[in-house]
């Protein structure tokens, strides 16, 4: 683990112009270097989450959290793009289903060129155009709006099919919320996708285990999981998604794997608020604003320095922006 | 090239679906000779539908461009967000079913990936109104043009023909805007020729009345038309309005016919309230016409089941029946 | 199989006042009675389609007829009814996914007296109740309106909740087109019912193999299909939806079995217009109308006798209604 | 009773929901408090939601009766045909989730399974307008008053307030109809008492005016009550109406404004198309008022994304910016 503090928004140690060029590694020669520094990336995405929700003063740490480490390895590993240039026809595309997470995105999409950097200290205020959803209409780097959860595997499927159409082959990642296996719009797109063998499409189950009202297996269970994924059609993969290694692993395998005809479902295990304690035991953390005395300490934690006990107990202070 | 040659796969030439889409629903042909013309312009359409290939005659579009279509089996609301996911690669796609399932069902997916994300998806309601009969409520759609104008950034068209429905599909190459189009059964009469002037926003005058004017849409027009010719026989003044662009509305249309006229009269297959008769409210009780407006159509009711023809003539939507309301109002 | 002719609407064999007892019935004991009184109501379920769609000039045999069989053991052995009653509240409720086959079951719920027989002569016409789709609110004894393809799954589940929270306990079938598990509200409901123990509820497939467009498989595949409803927490049985004996002895056992928790999902294996060849053989039939001139060959190969050649190449009559 | 008495399970005294149920939300208990008294007084009403029960607080329902409660995941659609199921069994179901979902994504099925079918299914879309700021259109519902008044045989209510929210659910007790009620965040402040006076379908008149005036609904008719107040102050005869119910509407009360005052102002969170400004539109065009019609809304486009706040200044929807509006109308 790099022991480098980061304060405030990170500096790019591998130059933010990198384009990422998978197929020619093999998953054997993931570095150390490359497991650090997709690491640190995670960390950006958990500090920057927390700088801009206190700008917006309420906001959903705990599923950004979660899939951080995702978040990481697919904006510096796994997909092809092109430093500032967000419109590339050939590039990547990731679409979030839980797009309640886009706080967590935004910073990687500035990192990557795509709008400058100022704009996230303006997050959710007037006349920004970065929302707790994102919008493709507003942030270049969006490759779709959301936040009805349950459309984006359709237009995911919609872009491979389009992309095949236009004669262009790039890979199209979705990502979804594991409550988000509720709406039947995603089991619609999952056997549409395996009808057309989409084996471009990935889909990526952010399974934390929570949902807005609490334990996903008690508000409306959804196991077993990868059965209903293979019963779909899909191929199913089951990773930790906290271990960046883990993750580069496997979506190295899947970008090399051109011959696949089934769309690959990729389950996440993770937790909801990883990295900050008293936020993956309490499932209230969906929405909520970690009051200003207590961002320091949160910052502390995700930099790997222990929590106080003071702070284990804290539940989420009240937001008022809603 | 006729259907014949065009269809493929298991519809052969004798056929039930042949003979749908060649003596039954002439109509329906326009929407696949449309799109193909767009696509022999060298633009970047493609077609998809829900299981309805031959409700809406498209059958005859993928059995001639069969990369261009994606069949998407009975899932409207999976097709309206691929179908903005595909926009967003560069091709416009034109996605087709009934008007209930796609104005109704897909009323989400429609405002939030297609209008808001502002992208080139073209929306076929087929169908629409009371047009499927004794099919009943679940196939009916006299809500639809009221849910789709309340969507912003969506363009609604309500052609009154075959025709008008090419010409409008041939306009939309240069369209900015998302477009619903809402469409009947195929099994009109036309009202047009070939391929009629056509302009997003512009309403056409076919008649201009002092005593009343007729604003009609889609297929209230051809029995709008045929009322009008009985009535201005009979000696009154009365004006017609083919008002194909639901949104956005010509105002200056409805206002130089409230000018004129004493009374509207809006004609549309589909509730009184928040369609047609709605949007031609809102000009007239902004401006202060001087004129009153009276809405015929389906009163706020959920239709009986039978024929459609037999439905026309029960709810005065056919040219006798609208002869008789104009008849009742003015006198 | 009984040789009993019959023309027009049928008589009804074992009075229409039976109310069926399944649960003292062990499967065993299924009399050669019973299954004959089933096939012939399964026959007066085609005859009686023949005989209404004539008046409509077009409609939905070949739905109709792939689920005679399952009508028949429903509506004569299975569900549990009042003769006359069709709002008795502990009644076994029917819905249709598949409203579209509601031609086949009005003769039927004539026949439960649930509204005169009379009734059926005007089917479709300006006034009459009885429509393509089932109407609950224009026809006694329909427990559902339909039409659209999808909502049925979960307005069943909702009646076995309602069921539950005014402490009735009865069961509610409800039967599903194939082409229909392609609608995703279908699994928003099938999760939910697992989810809610709903083990009076009983999904029937009508597994045809056909929908509007053409083969299943072909316009959107759904295999593998009890592999889909396993992994959604069903119990699933599989059977010939043509075989009465194998149906009224699945129901039974369902029925007996008061401890099931899991919903059931029954795949009834069905041919796609089953008793008139080339309706069996041509898909365009989904929708269509047969010639005053064929009707009369219809019905015979209904009732047994061999179709003649001329009629095994006909496809649909032109239908002018829809 | 408090919130820590009600709820159970995962939610503790000293968590977040907590807090959002007590402090941060306070109009939420008016829906769990006026369900409870139905129970209480002997109806067979139950509740359901789709994973949103601490943003409309039903959790407070849910803890003191949780056998008349079910949590339906993030399936609205499902939510929605459930219910019907379960009203056909004698129960009354009340289902809540955020208006952009209840009224946009599950339209079809309200009016085919809860509105065509005629069962006494209550439709709680709260959140309602731009009330969710930087969440941004999906979850913003500027539509959900056109699209459900578009649909035959629903009622449609739009409470100023908590209390008048309470007395509407308490009269609902013997309204025949399914109802769609639209309300806001929780977080408004009160314009009327505890159970104010409440009959569907009867407009409530603050003000009478010659001038202008205002006809507002739901979380508009605190601003524009603050609004009127200045503006009467400052000499002008400005009237207000609270048109709570939108369907059916008031036409007595609107033609009676129509007649009083030579301008009417509609204000809504809604899209100015179709909803309440396009129902007021319908009766004052068929009735040919001789008074103009200012609608006063969302002007058919996408909400920019802020705290809501913010966005209620910016589009004039507070009483400062009501009151500047009716000023440069006046002037
Ligand atoms: C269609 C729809 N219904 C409800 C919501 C409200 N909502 C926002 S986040 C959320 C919970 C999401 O849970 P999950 O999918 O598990 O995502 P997580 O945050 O746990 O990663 C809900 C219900 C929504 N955004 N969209
Ligand atoms: C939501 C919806 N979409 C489309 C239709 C039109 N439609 C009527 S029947 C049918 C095919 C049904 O196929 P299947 O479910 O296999 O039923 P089958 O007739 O084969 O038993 C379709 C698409 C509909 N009724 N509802
Ligand atoms: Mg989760
Ligand atoms: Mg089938």
């Amino acid at each position: 683990m790099p022991t480098t503090a980061i304060a405030g928004p990170a500096p790019d140690p591998m130059g933010a112009g990198r384009t990422p060029t998978p197929e020619i590694l093999a998953p054997e020669i993931l570095a150390p270097e490359t497991i650090a520094h997709l690491e640190e990336r995670a960390r950006h995405v958990r500090l920057e989450t927390i700088r801009l929700i206190a700008i917006a003063k309420v906001g959903h740490y705990s599923s950004t959290f979660s899939c951080a480490e995702l978040f990481a390895t697919l904006y510096y590993d796994a997909m092809r793009l092109r430093h500032g240039e967000p419109r590339w026809p050939d590039r990547d595309r990731f679409l979030m289903g839980k797009g309640h997470a886009a706080v967590g995105l935004y910073p990687l999409l500035a990192d990557w060129g795509f709008f400058p950097k100022e704009l996230l200290d303006g997050y959710t205020r007037l006349g920004n155009p970065l929302g707790d959803h994102p919008d493709m209409t507003k942030v270049p780097g969006v490759d779709f709006s959301s936040g009805s959860i349950g459309h984006a595997l359709s237009a995911g499927l919609g872009m491979v099919m389009g992309g095949r159409m236009m004669g262009r082959r790039f890979d199209v990642y979705v990502m979804l919320g594991d409550g988000e296996m509720q709406e039947g719009q995603v089991w619609e797109a999952a056997m549409a996708a395996a009808h057309q063998k989409a084996g471009n499409l990935i889909a990526i189950v952010d399974r934390n285990g929570y949902q807005l009202d609490g334990q996903v297996d008690e508000v409306m269970g959804i196991e077993p999981l990868a059965d209903k994924w293979r019963a779909f059609g899909w191929e199913v993969h089951e990773v930790d998604g906290h271990d960046v290694a883990a993750l580069a692993t496997l979506f190295r395998r899947l970008k090399q794997d051109k011959t696949r005809r089934k769309p690959a479902c990729v389950i996440a295990r993770t937790l909801k608020g990883k990295g900050v304690g008293y936020m993956e035991r309490e499932a209230g953390w969906h929405l909520g604003y970690l009051a200003p005395e207590d961002e320091a300490a949160a910052i502390a934690e995700i930099m790997g320095q222990p929590a106080s006990p003071a702070i284990a107990q804290k539940d989420a202070a009240q937001g008022d922006a809603r | 090239m006729t259907a014949a040659e065009t269809l493929a796969g298991p519809v052969n030439p004798g056929s039930w679906q042949y003979r749908q889409l060649n003596a039954r629903a002439p109509g329906l042909s326009y929407l696949s000779d449309a799109l193909s013309a767009l696509v022999e312009d060298g633009h970047p359409v493609m077609a998809g539908t829900a299981d309805l290939q031959y409700s809406n005659g498209l059958a005859r579009f993928a059995a001639r461009y069969p990369d261009r279509f994606i069949q998407f089996g009975i899932s409207e609301q999976n097709m309206v967000s691929a179908a903005a996911g595909i926009a967003t690669t560069g091709m416009t796609p034109f996605v087709a079913t009934f008007a209930s399932f796609l104005g109704l069902l897909c009323c989400e997916q429609i405002r939030m990936d297609v209008a808001y994300s502002a992208l080139p998806v073209r929306l076929i309601g087929h169908h629409a109104g009371i047009a499927l009969g004794f099919y009943g409520t679940s196939h009916h759609a006299t809500e639809d043009l009221a849910i789709m104008r309340s969507i912003a950034g969506l363009t609604v068209v309500n052609p009154a023909d075959g025709p008008q429905l090419a010409a409008a599909i041939k306009a939309s190459a240069d369209h900015p805007e998302p477009i619903y189009f809402r469409i009947g059964r195929g099994q009109e009469p036309n009202v047009y020729d070939d391929l009629p002037d056509f302009r997003f926003g512009k309403a056409i005058e076919h008649e201009t009345g002092t005593d009343l004017t007729i604003i009609a849409c889609g297929t209230m027009v051809h029995p709008s038309r045929e009322a009008v010719r009985a009535l201005r026989a009979s000696g009154l003044s009365v004006g017609l309005i083919d008002m194909h662009t639901i949104k956005p509305l010509d105002r200056e249309a409805v206002l130089a016919a409230a000018e004129r006229s004493r009374i509207i009269l809006t004609v549309e297959e589909h509730n009184i309230l928040g369609g047609l008769g709605g949007a031609v409210a809102e000009v007239m009780a902004e401006a202060g016409t001087k004129a009153v407006l009276i809405r015929h159509g389906i009163r706020d009711e959920y239709s009986l089941i039978a024929p459609p023809t037999h439905l026309y003539r029960h709810y005065q939507l056919d040219a006798a029946g609208i002869e008789t309301v104009v008849h009742d109002i003015l006198s």
